[in-house]
């Protein structure tokens, strides 16, 4: 199978489960598709020499993320996710400049001298860590200190306060 | 010669120390302006033996005042025959007037401030007959507007006297809007203010025939207002409210004649505008007819005579429309002499009166007051034109003018005013002094010796100034001396004896009418009912006057007062500020608190950013 | 020394002021004498300034520099040509005469003063600076202690019909100011980055270039931004309710130099963007023609004593800028001295009017009458400005308005003619006003009313005096005046 | 061959669906999750960039961890906002939450 064959099955899964995602009026379902949709970004990351990512799209959006969105979904009462209208009143204008903004930048892309560039190449998982670790040293430290202070301020926000249910 | 500036400079210094310490000074500092105008009238007598030796045209001399660019404004004196006579007559009438004052004015309050107004009023006259340009006789004439303000509004307790300095100044100053457009017209063509180049630019033909005729016509307007012509003489009348000796000066002998001065200095315009001088013309003669026929039905004495003023002032105007300067200007001294000495005697019958003015409480003071009685009869005679004394000469010489320079109908109007002329004189001399004692008169007493000695010199001024008219032996006569001998007088006996016949048939009928009562004046009013009322109502000028003031400008003035508060102001200013805090409130509503109504607001943001990026950039770029 | 005078100038009120506000609040007679002594000294400096200008000698004097921001070219330089040395005396004899007018303030003197000290050195500064960045900085510093000058000692006044605060007044003011200054701002920054973005210094951006289009399409910014401060027609009604709210001494400055700050400001775009100016001078002539007749007219119609004043200030600002427009030697000379006599006068206009609000406490034409019996001397002043006013000759007004007609008439002599006309409706509105407030019966209300107090009497004095001095011997004003405008229009018709 | 603008597109869509959940969706949840689909249309992007044109050939791709990282941290913020919400209003309908208004 060629690579491109391969590039449109991940394609289609992709935006599949995106649709899936903004379509369907249940929520579980949703954060489902969604998990379909990440997964076929994964396949592309893999067709793009971003193997490393890949694996951390499977781990953390499909083992962290969704788990995550799950549990909060369960947290929260659960028949009001599955029934009534779950768009509002501005959808048919969304979708319009949703289209539009497609077609902008499809337009813009197409227009643009990418389309006779072929030549992929991949830096490998060794020269990715190296300089992540080395030039990127300092960014991604704050990053796990964000990650943190993330999870601290989620804890404070979520904890039930003093007489609370 | 040269010394002739020192005549208004004097009586500038006077106004000055007394208006400001005239209140430390004995006599309230009237001496001071005694002293001044008398000065005046001293180099008047130096400057015309000097002029009378030297023999010479004129003399004019100037310094500069404001240079700017091309403007030159300066400080001039002119000495010509023309600024010699109105020397004579201003400084001769004003110092008999203002020692005439100190008797009438004794005991008024701002007795001082009477004196020093006197000042300016005379030092702005003299600056304007000795004016050698356009802008010094500008000032010098808006000068003589304000002193002429301040002494009308001399009582200005007195609404009506406050009424009335306020009319004079405003009416004067419609026609004064003419002059000084006439003379930045001229100052266009010409480029100078000087009169001598202005008029020798005219004569060159260096200005064109519609603009000299405009300008000509709005410089004859500056004087309809001062001289009182139709339709600007109703501010003159009204000026009666101010002391008398004042009227007998400015309403009188000066600031009137002022017009007919500027139209006689400026008389090169005028020949060479014959349109400017025809409407000089046809204005004097409307003046005098509507002056003439108001005078016959007013009751009050300063009144009567205010009217006869306007009248003589449009008979002035017609011989300067004519084109005979000499016959004017010396109507305009005899008319000097006999209306300042008219106006004094009826101060003084008012001050025997206590200031009654209606003439028909008065009678029998020739018996009261002798002296007054005889010189307002002399003043009255010589208007009236009955010879030999100075009016009739005068008179004659304008008729002679008009019959030389215009169409006949002219000249039939001017016999029928001198008619007039003649009755309204019989009128009030007749009402006042001669018939019955009427009970008011009956306390009435001769003025003190200081009010009777002016009028005794002025009644003989008006009585003998007319023989100036002719010619006897080395002397050639006042036509000759004011042309520098190019027009000497001439006599057409017919119209003499026309013109003597008429004023005495109207004094024969004055004396018909009111002494011997055969004609009664309530039965001529019912058979001529719609005119006298007409007459009486001034023709109804001033009610028109009024109703335009009220009616258009008071209107006019208030809607833009109004249109600038509400439509400019609330309209607009607080509009604007109204319309951003309506707006406001109301935009606020797109602020619907939906947090998916702001991301669409977003994405609409963003595309039309990349959009303009796209599209619009590079096409500027 | 001479380098100095103009920055002393400055600096006195300035630093007057500033040290002010550490005396002690109480201590009256110490305020007033301090205040009354900076103002005497920076009155003393101006006229020495005006008469140390050598008037043979044309262009910038007195000039001085100092670099104070290189990078963007700003620097501190100060000189005065002709046309500014005029603006300055007059700014020097306002001032002293505001702080006696001020005389018995009884409101929070200290803070009064203070400002009234800021204001003042903002107008010098104006008038003086000779760099666009410090030109408009002290603009904008004259402009907020104005506000509060209003706002905080002003006085309301109820009309009846309508309602005017001193906080509506001092607010529009404020804001028409603050507008003006916007898009005078944007034209400052406009011919700043055009002119190579190099140099804020007036005399460097003079000799720059700018295209035709350039200047047709920023001139504009200058003329209204400016003009609103002139009271340029229909921008001007911030003027007579600024008036109407003010106390006398900020009514003083205000008539008597901001309005006067706008023309000046408008002659000096002018030289910045000549070609602009010539095709905006119809224009602009228009509008003041509008100014002078709508301004009359208004005046006539109104009851209150500061409207009137207000309003003939707007028809006589009218004539400054019809001056301007004629681009004529007479017509732009004749401006500026009317700027200076106009100045003058409605300073006295407005003292004498504080005057009679102080003792009557009321300016209302209709309750007023008969005055002149019991209060001469405010009569004979207020008489004075009126007649000034009316362009009698013999007084300042005269001289100014009779070289902008000479100009008009060589220029646009329909316009020349129509501004006779609105002379007249002065004299109208003016002799109305005296006739119902001074002459007439005395009513029995005012038998016992106080006239001028003797240091008023003084101020207002000095104020007629120089009115009438000018009158009689215009000469040198002239001669000043022609040596800062005929390089002017030298510059500007010759380019 | 996949080229770049293959990947361009597909990016885009994911971007363009993400953008209408966002707009369209009535739940604070599904907004969140069409927020994680625009994310990863511009992780796409970046890795698909550096794929293609960055020579040093790994940059996109860093700044894509870093992006998955922010993500992370967001995601767990945002829901504990929602339960939060869930708790204090009784609903996580965005459309109920307008507080933020005139």
């Amino acid at each position: 199978m060629t690579p491109l064959v391969l590039f449109y099955i991940a394609g289609a899964f992709a935006l599949g489960g995106a649709v899936g995602v903004v379509g369907t009026r249940n929520v579980v379902h949703a954060a489902l598709f969604l998990l379909v949709a990440l997964m076929g970004v994964a396949g592309i990351y893999l067709l793009l020499f971003a193997e490393f990512l890949a694996l951390v799209q499977v781990l953390l959006y499909g083992g962290a993320i969704i788990i995550v969105v799950l549990f909060a979904l369960m947290l929260t009462r659960l028949q009001e996710f599955s029934s009534g209208v779950m768009e509002n009143k501005q959808w048919p204008i969304a979708a319009l400049v949703s289209l539009g903004a497609f077609i902008l930048i499809s337009v813009a892309v197409a227009r643009s001298q990418g389309g006779a560039i072929t030549d992929r190449a991949g830096p490998g998982v060794l020269l990715l860590g190296e300089s992540l670790f080395t030039q990127w040293a300092i960014p991604f430290e704050v990053a796990s200190v964000l990650l943190l202070v993330a999870l601290i301020g989620a804890i404070v926000i979520a904890r039930s306060g003093e007489g609370e249910p | 010669m040269e010394l002739a500036w020192l005549a208004p400079a004097l009586n500038f210094a006077a106004f000055g120390v007394v208006s400001l310490f005239g209140k430390y000074l004995p006599g309230k500092g009237s001496f001071l302006s005694i002293l001044a105008i008398f000065g005046g009238f001293i180099l008047f007598g130096v400057v015309l033996a000097d002029y009378l030796g030297q023999k010479e045209d004129t003399l004019s001399f100037s310094r500069t005042w404001v240079e700017l660019g091309v403007a030159r404004i300066t400080w001039g004196m002119i000495i010509d025959p023309l600024s010699v006579i109105m020397l004579g007559i201003v400084s001769f009438v004003a110092l008999l007037v203002q020692v005439y004052s100190l008797g009438y004015m004794a005991g008024q309050e701002r007795f001082g401030w009477y004196f020093a107004a006197h000042s300016l009023f005379v030092a702005a006259m003299l600056t304007l007959v000795l004016a050698d340009n356009l802008i010094l006789l500008y000032i010098a004439w808006e000068l003589v507007g304000l002193g002429s303000y301040l002494l009308i509004g001399f009582w200005y307790e007195r609404p009506s006297a406050a009424e009335a300095a306020k009319k004079a100044f405003v009416t004067t100053r419609i026609g004064d809007v003419g002059l000084l457009i006439g003379i930045l017209m001229l100052f266009k063509a010409t480029g100078t203010f000087e009169m001598a180049g202005v008029f020798a630019a005219v004569e060159a033909g260096h200005v064109a025939p519609g603009a000299l005729t405009w300008a000509t016509i709005l410089i004859f307007a500056g004087a309809m207002g001062k001289s009182a012509q139709f339709p600007l003489h109703v501010w003159l009348p009204d000026a009666m409210e101010g002391p008398t000796p004042v009227s007998a000066l400015i309403h009188a002998a000066t600031m009137v004649a002022a017009g007919v001065f500027l139209v006689a200095r400026a008389f090169p315009l005028f020949e060479a505008a014959p349109d400017a001088r025809m409407v000089v013309a046809v204005i004097g003669l409307i003046t005098a007819g509507m002056g003439a026929t108001m005078a016959l039905v007013m009751t009050d004495l300063k009144r009567v005579l205010a009217y006869s003023t306007v009248s003589h002032l449009g008979f002035m105007m017609l011989a300067l429309g004519a084109g005979s300067v000499p016959a004017a200007i010396f109507h305009l001294l005899a008319h000097a002499f006999s209306k300042a000495l008219l106006f004094l005697g009826a101060g003084s019958v008012m001050h025997a009166m206590h200031d009654e003015t209606d003439i028909r409480k008065m009678g029998g003071l020739r018996k009261k007051m002798p002296i007054t009685a005889l010189t307002f009869t002399i003043g009255a005679l010589s208007l009236a034109g009955i010879p030999p004394l100075s009016g009739f000469f005068s008179k004659d010489e304008m008729l002679l003018a008009v019959f030389d320079g215009l169409s006949p109908a002219f000249l039939v109007l001017a016999l029928v005013i001198v008619l007039f002329s003649a009755l309204y004189m019989a009128r009030l001399l007749f009402t006042v002094f001669y018939g019955a004692s009427s009970p008011e008169a009956e306390h009435a007493h001769e003025s003190p010796s200081v009010m009777t000695l002016p009028l005794i010199i002025l009644a003989a001024g008006a009585a003998v100034v007319g023989f100036l008219a002719l010619e006897v032996g080395g002397y050639e006569g006042f036509g000759n001396f004011i042309t520098s001998g190019h027009h000497g007088f001439e006599v057409n006996l017919l119209l003499t004896v026309a013109a003597v016949v008429l004023a005495l048939v109207g004094f024969g009928l004055g004396y018909a009418i009111y002494v011997r009562k055969a004609l009664s004046t309530q039965a001529l009013m019912g058979q001529f009912g719609w005119v006298h009322k007409l007459l009486v109502n001034k023709y109804y000028m001033d009610h028109a006057y009024q109703w335009a003031i009220d009616r258009i400008v008071l209107v006019f003035a208030s809607f833009i007062g109004a249109f600038d508060r509400i439509v400019v102001n609330d309209m607009g200013v607080n509009g604007t500020a109204e319309t951003v805090k309506r707006s406001g409130f109301r935009i606020r509503y797109l602020e619907s608190g939906m947090v998916y109504n702001y991301a669409l607001a977003m994405a609409l943001g963003a595309a039309a950013v990349a959009l303009f990026w796209w599209l619009v950039i590079p096409r500027i770029g | 020394m001479n380098d100095w005078l103009l920055f002393l100038l400055v600096a006195v009120p300035l630093v007057g002021g500033i040290a002010l506000m550490f005396f002690p609040s109480r201590n009256y007679p110490l305020i007033r004498g301090y205040s009354a002594a900076v103002a005497g000294v920076s009155a003393l400096l101006s006229v020495s300034i005006f008469f140390a200008y050598d008037y043979t000698a044309a262009g910038f004097q007195f000039t001085n520099s100092f670099q104070w921001l290189p990078v963007l070219g700003i620097q501190y330089s100060l000189g005065v040509d002709g046309i500014s040395v005029l603006m300055v005396l007059l700014t020097g004899i306002v001032f002293i005469t505001g702080v006696l007018i001020s005389w018995n303030i009884e409101h929070r003197p200290k803070d009064f003063f203070v400002h009234y000290l800021l204001l003042v050195a903002g107008v010098y500064g104006v008038f003086v600076s000779q760099d666009l960045f410090f030109f408009f900085f002290f603009y904008e510093l004259a402009v907020v202690p104005m506000y509060l000058l209003i706002a905080v000692w002003g006085s309301s006044t109820d009309f009846k019909t309508f309602l005017r605060t001193k906080e509506y007044g001092a607010l529009k003011l404020m804001l028409y100011l603050v507008a003006g200054s916007l898009l005078v701002w944007v034209g400052i920054l406009a011919v700043y980055v055009a002119g190579q973005g190099d140099s804020f210094a007036f005399s460097d951006l003079v000799s720059r270039e700018f295209t035709p289009g350039f200047q047709r399409f920023f001139f504009p910014f200058f003329m209204v931004g400016f003009g609103v401060l002139a009271g340029l027609w229909p921008f001007h009604t911030w003027s007579p309710d600024g008036h109407v709210a003010a106390p006398t001494a900020v009514s003083m400055v205000h008539a008597g130099v901001l309005m006067k700050l706008g023309a000046y400001g408008i002659l000096r775009s002018m030289e910045l963007l000549p070609e602009g100016a010539r095709d905006w001078m119809p224009a602009l002539i228009g509008l003041g023609t509008v100014n002078v007749i709508y301004g009359a007219a208004s005046a006539m119609s109104q009851k209150d004593l500061k409207y009137v004043v207000g309003y003939s200030s707007v028809s006589h600002m009218g004539y400054v800028l019809m001056g301007i427009a004629t681009l004529d030697a007479l017509g732009v000379g004749g401006a500026v001295l009317q700027m200076f006599s106009h100045g003058v006068m409605t300073a006295l206009f407005f003292a004498v009017v504080g005057v009679i609000y102080h003792n009557a406490h009321t300016r209302d034409i209709d309750v007023l009458q008969g005055l002149a019996k019991r209060v001469s001397v405010t009569t004979a002043l207020f008489v004075i400005a009126g007649l000034t006013s009316l362009g009698l000759p013999g007084l300042s007004g005269f001289v100014a308005e009779l070289l902008v007609f000479i100009g008009l008439f060589r220029t646009y002599p329909i316009l020349g003619a129509i501004g006779v006309i609105g002379a007249a409706i002065t004299a109208v509105y003016i002799l109305r006003l005296l006739a119902k407030v001074f002459f007439g019966p005395i009513s029995e209300r005012w038998q016992h009313l106080h006239d001028a107090s003797p240091v008023e009497s003084v101020a207002a004095g000095a104020l007629a005096t120089v009115l009438i001095a000018v009158g009689m011997l215009p000469s040198y004003f002239v001669r000043v005046i022609n040596s800062g405008v005929l390089p002017f229009l030298e510059r500007l018709t010759g380019a | 061959m996949i080229t770049l603008v293959h990947v361009q597109v597909l990016s885009a869509g994911l971007f363009c669906i993400g953008l209408y959940g966002v707009l369209a969706r009535r739940n604070a949840v599904l907004v969140l999750l069409a927020i994680e689909l625009m994310l990863n249309a511009v992780n796409v992007n970046l890795v698909g960039i550096a794929a293609f044109v960055d020579h040093s050939k790994f940059l996109g791709q860093i700044i894509a961890v870093f992006v998955i990282t922010v993500a992370a941290a967001e995601v767990g913020l945002a829901l504990a906002i929602i339960l939060r919400l869930y708790r204090n209003k009784g609903t996580t309908n965005v459309d109920q939450l307008n507080l933020m208004k005139w």
